[in-house]
């Protein structure tokens, strides 16, 4: 009989509620300017996220709670690959995505790199190694496996993590990704928020007592870690990172996270986020087991902080913000003969076809068309 | 009688189902607790229970896996995939088990499942909450494959899915879903599968559409009206079997057809319905038959106004159809 | 971290190599009757597959030695239901299939209960409820899920066997058959035949030590049994079985095996079979580990063996086998006319006028048909 | 120039490539060691290792999941499906990821994938290896789908598949894998992608096909010139983007079309080729396009003979369009 699940106290901390670090326990040695980093971008990630809750974003960057979780690709290189989930905004940030970036293609506009192609939040960043987002849970995963399995196959020691929340653990290819992984020793690192909180309802994803304890059924080390303390997500990405770039095979990282809000899935009413949009009003407490709160509890009491910084960080940020909102919303929308490109490498002819009969059809303003209705 | 929208009508539909037949199980991502994300099973899990309304983790091969064996063993399970865009994971249990399990075993096991699922754009909602799959399924011997595009339709034609004993792909029209509103009765009545209706009628030429359509080809029809062009508008109602019958009788009448979809042009369920209707009714046709679909682009979000068929443009399709 | 693999070592067995109690376990009280027929049904399946090797079964039949892991189906009731996989014969012998139904399905004759559809090894039998089976691997995992808790849903105590090959732990729908058990407390048993031999090659399908560990990942019970000792399959059987009648939930039993060959999937040259034909010649020794020898000498030990007993026994199978095969090429092929039902309950306006269209084909020695070619 | 068969023709372009572009990779299951169910990969292993000739756990999505990684980093993979019936699994990778990358990213991130798998009936192989699901990929844009009849196309446009940037599916015709032999070159050649082949020339009747179908529009054409009946038979061999100028050319000439596939007919690919056929050369049409075609059935075991399309029934529909 083989039933020796994970414990589910076996969760890495370094922090305490309040941000000081817990005694006896080793914090990792992170440079004073990373540290500033850090928390600047769990910062200017929650300012975007309030802010789009009473601006034209639709609500559509909310992922509340999860921030230090996603901190987990601070220790990568530049030249590492990210394979992120929805809703990983500081994943995109900390790599050097801009708020402007993110705000077109939130907007769709003409200026969003991926050329309004996608719905809100699944952005494509190739010069950051940022991979292009879609929505279907999971499918990520064997991506980056295939990519860490490239790497390595060129002679490379590239890293490649990937994102999620715990519903894609559901998936078969959560499943196919690690299994692969495993086989393949690829230079993978997966990181999970498990914020126990998929979809609208707490739809119960698994039985297991813990995400980690999945990683046993592929042979591959599961850790689990308190997704809210930033210095402890650090410490865990940093040591499978540096497994899977020295050949030691993939990781799976559970975060535990809490959530108190999500990029909804549903543009028609966004049933997800209906209980909680109180949350969301710009207020100054924090809200319970904030990363945020916590991290800046440690750079306190490591003389890394001041009320001023901070106050300087949220009006500096806070302008960003604003600012590209209003130059986001300003820019023009995709070209009408866009919509063809990149389907393939070249148009073929039913694209260029159906190209001009879209470029031929008569448009408002246009007096050629007689019969033009309301719709 | 009551007016309902599309998503009330799905409601009502599974709601007097269940309170008939006790086989019957809704399962699905947030169909319980939360009654789903557009709300279409909100009520059930307090009226039938967690056995009968059931949360399920996140994975579609999973949904659909699990409801083919409810359905072998004796239930009428009705899953929901909650886009139709997220209907792929469980496409190998939908095209190579659901379908095939009948034929398979000489009609030993029967598989009386209908999966529900939301589909078409006009949500702004991009590449993965916006797609119409319909084609694919349609190829897909074993399988049904019912699209309404009204409240009346949609419960009509779901209560008489689920009362009959072949796996069903139900797509509803989510753009439509709470802006289409109609009488709806109360209780029980069906609407016959595989039956077109002939929601407008008219002389000159037929325009074919289903679903979120619908509306588009009757817009169009009313603007040929006011140019004095009388167009008869075909809701398919059920893409397989459709309706050849209604089709031919149509187009013997006008001679001239347009047909209308969203989903990308190619191999897109119109090219079916040209070849079926040039088959057997070329002596009739004025014209070639013409489309108006969404193009061959995954489905956009920017641009998705420039994507979508308007009546605009099955206008000039009419036009073009009968100055050929 | 989460590191702890089931132990490798830790795999259930009963019986010796020569099929004698192991000191100090427990043997299964198992009644005289269901022993001798355990040994029957072995000994008819191994006859079948010899057979098939020299006869015009196409070699369709052959999985040499997994034979013993498939009795998991003898404890079982006959109100339960069984979901094999493909090359499980032990299970539809033993459940009442007679070898005169095999063999029509391996013909596809007019008399096959599922009428000549699919290719040889793709039975189905309602009336044992046993359950149709596909060739693409796993999806029977999450139909056997979705029947036991409908069973469970309609107050019955019925209990749902699932047999699957290595390979087919490394499908999604594993995962998701897996995990929807465990989250619903599904009375279901999953027995993953495991000999290493995935395909021709022994492609690698996990890192993980064992497929029994693979339990963990879903909070479900996992346990290793010699797969080529019938009591000890027997007795774990048996234990999973009454676990899942209790509503304790499902269990994941993997059986080692030693396979010697496999049911080819390649119609096309059969190449999965090249490298072992000879072993298929009927002849007298036990090929290494058989579960027949296993099982002959506890039956020996037992005083339930006798020399005579078994030729009488293979006497009257190979005679069983000789007759049902010498039938089965003498029935005729379905009429063609059968090839349009069932795909539906009633027959489609469509289907109707195809099968029209075919019953109006010229054929040989129809004077129609003028232009008539070879092919 | 050797003579080879289809598979001894896809194993040269296979290792013609790896040898010129060191970024090619095969991956699939039993195609290293072992060589491939049907032996198209034997010898690579030997040749390029375990890193470029990679056996996986049995799981298409993971087969097309890695590939697409690979490729998104720089490789050129070449997943083998070991039967394109086993493809579901991977359908959502296909369609919802492979197809949109390129689109999804605004051109940032490219595919170059291309998925080789044996498709079609003949080998009574049944329900799960028999199957010609081409249309389906048809009908998602973002693919292109190459379907050769022959060992020199199938080296040639498997070559061009593999140096071009899109990501391509590549289905090739098991039941001839090795009864169809002829000249292929050593080394390296392509044959354009887009461009379908005039097999045989003829003035009354054009037959369209592709893939196993081919070898059967050609001995109906055989037994139609018996007959007095000059057909032109077009191997497609690209089925998108398909050649419609090609279609259109020999329409105009002919004013007849027979369409031959081995898939299901509704929704099959005959249906968009005769519905593009008569959107452009309505005026040209002597009588209706026919389509000969798998029926609307699973496809069966004992009476496969039955269900596939056959020189005899060609024939017929040739008649039949002459004698409209
Ligand atoms: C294959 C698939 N099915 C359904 C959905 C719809 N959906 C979007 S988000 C979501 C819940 C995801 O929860 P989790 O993985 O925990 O991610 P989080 O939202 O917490 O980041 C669901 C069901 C989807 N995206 N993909
Ligand atoms: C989804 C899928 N892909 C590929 C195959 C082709 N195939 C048939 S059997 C087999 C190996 C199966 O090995 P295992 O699961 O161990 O079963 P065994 O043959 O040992 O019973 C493969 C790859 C398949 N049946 N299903
Ligand atoms: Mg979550
Ligand atoms: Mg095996």
């Amino acid at each position: 009989m083989v039933a020796v699940p994970a414990s589910e106290r076996d969760v890495r901390r370094v922090l305490d509620d309040d941000g000081k670090p817990l005694p006896g326990v080793r914090t990792p040695s992170i440079p004073d300017a990373t540290l500033a980093r850090m928390f600047e971008v769990l910062l200017q990630t929650q300012l975007l996220m309030r802010v789009a809750q009473t601006v034209q974003l639709g609500g559509h960057l909310v992922a509340m709670g999860e921030e230090a979780a996603q901190l987990a690709v601070a220790p990568l290189g530049a030249n590492d690959w990210v394979f992120p989930g929805q809703g990983d905004h500081v994943a995109w940030l900390w790599r050097g995505y801009t708020v402007q970036q993110l705000v077109d293609q939130t907007l769709g506009n003409a200026e969003d790199a991926s050329k309004g192609r996608q719905a809100p939040g699944h952005h494509a960043a190739r010069w950051l190694n940022l991979v292009s987002i879609s929505a279907p849970a999971g499918t990520q995963l064997p991506q980056a496996v295939g990519a860490a399995h490239a790497a390595r196959m060129l002679g490379r020691d590239d890293v490649m993590m990937a994102l999620f929340g715990e519903a894609a653990t559901s998936t078969g290819e959560f499943h196919v990704g690690l299994n692969f992984a495993a086989v393949w020793q690829a230079p993978c690192v997966f990181v999970c928020r498990n914020s126990g909180w998929a979809g609208g309802a707490q739809a119960v994803q698994t039985a297991a007592r813990t995400i980690a304890a999945k990683a046993i059924g592929y042979g591959v080390p599961g850790v689990r870690v308190d997704g809210n303390d930033a210095l402890a997500v650090w410490q865990v990405a940093s040591e499978a990172i540096a497994r899977a770039r020295a050949g030691d095979g993939p990781t799976l990282i559970e975060a535990l996270t809490h959530v108190i809000g999500r990029a909804p899935d549903s543009p028609d009413g966004n049933p997800w986020l209906e209980p909680i949009p109180a949350l969301f009003e710009l207020r100054e407490e924090p809200f319970p087991k904030d990363p945020l709160h916590r991290l800046r509890g440690y750079l306190r009491h490591a003389g890394l902080w001041s009320e001023r910084w901070e106050a300087e960080l949220v009006g500096r940020h806070f302008d960003e913000i604003a600012r590209a909102v209003a130059t986001g919303e300003n820019k023009p929308e995709p070209a009408i003969e866009t919509l063809f490109d990149d389907v393939y490498e070249h148009l073929p002819w039913h694209l260029r076809e159906q190209r001009a009969y879209l470029q031929a059809q008569p448009r408002a303003g246009d007096t050629r068309n007689e019969h033009r209705s309301e719709t | 009688m009551p007016t309902m929208n599309i998503i009330e009508a799905v409601r009502s539909a599974l709601q007097t189902q269940m309170r008939a037949d006790p086989r019957v199980v809704v399962l699905g991502e947030d169909v319980g607790k939360f009654g789903g994300v557009f709300r279409a099973t909100s009520g059930l899990y307090d009226e039938f229970g967690a056995d009968r309304v059931i949360d399920t983790p996140l994975a579609e091969a999973g949904i659909v896996g699990t409801a083919i064996g409810m359905a072998l063993y004796g239930l009428r399970p009705v899953p929901e995939i909650q886009f139709g865009d997220f209907i792929y994971p469980a496409f190998d249990q939908i095209v190579n088990e659901l379908a095939k399990f009948r034929y398979r075993s000489g009609g030993q096991y029967t598989c009386p499942v209908v999966i529900r699922t939301p589909v078409g754009g006009g949500i702004r909602g991009g590449h993965y909450h916006s797609q119409s799959p319909e084609a694919l399924f349609i190829h897909t011997p074993g399988l049904k494959v019912v699209a309404p595009s009204n409240p009346y339709d949609a419960k009509g034609l779901l209560l008489a899915a689920m009362r009959q004993n072949d796996p069903v792909l139900f797509m509803e029209p989510k753009r439509i879903y709470r802006a289409s509103r109609g009488d709806v009765p109360e209780g029980e009545y069906t609407v016959e599968l595989g039956k077109a209706a002939i929601v407008r009628p008219g002389t000159q030429v037929t325009v074919v559409a289903w679903s979120g359509m619908v509306e588009i080809a009757e817009k169009a029809a009313a603007l040929a009206e006011q140019a004095g062009i009388s167009v008869e508008v075909i809701d398919l109602r059920t893409l397989l079997p459709f309706d050849v019958d209604a089709l031919i009788a149509s187009t013997q009448n006008t001679g001239r057809v347009v047909i209308v979809h969203e989903a990308p042009r190619t191999c897109g369920f119109g090219a079916e319905l040209i070849a079926s209707i040039q088959e057997r009714a070329m002596a009739y046709l004025e014209a070639p038959i013409l489309r108006v679909t969404g193009f061959d682009t995954p489905f956009p979000y920017s641009l998705e106004h420039e994507y979508l068929p308007n009546p605009d443009r099955v206008m000039s399709a009419i036009r073009q159809t009968l100055e050929w």
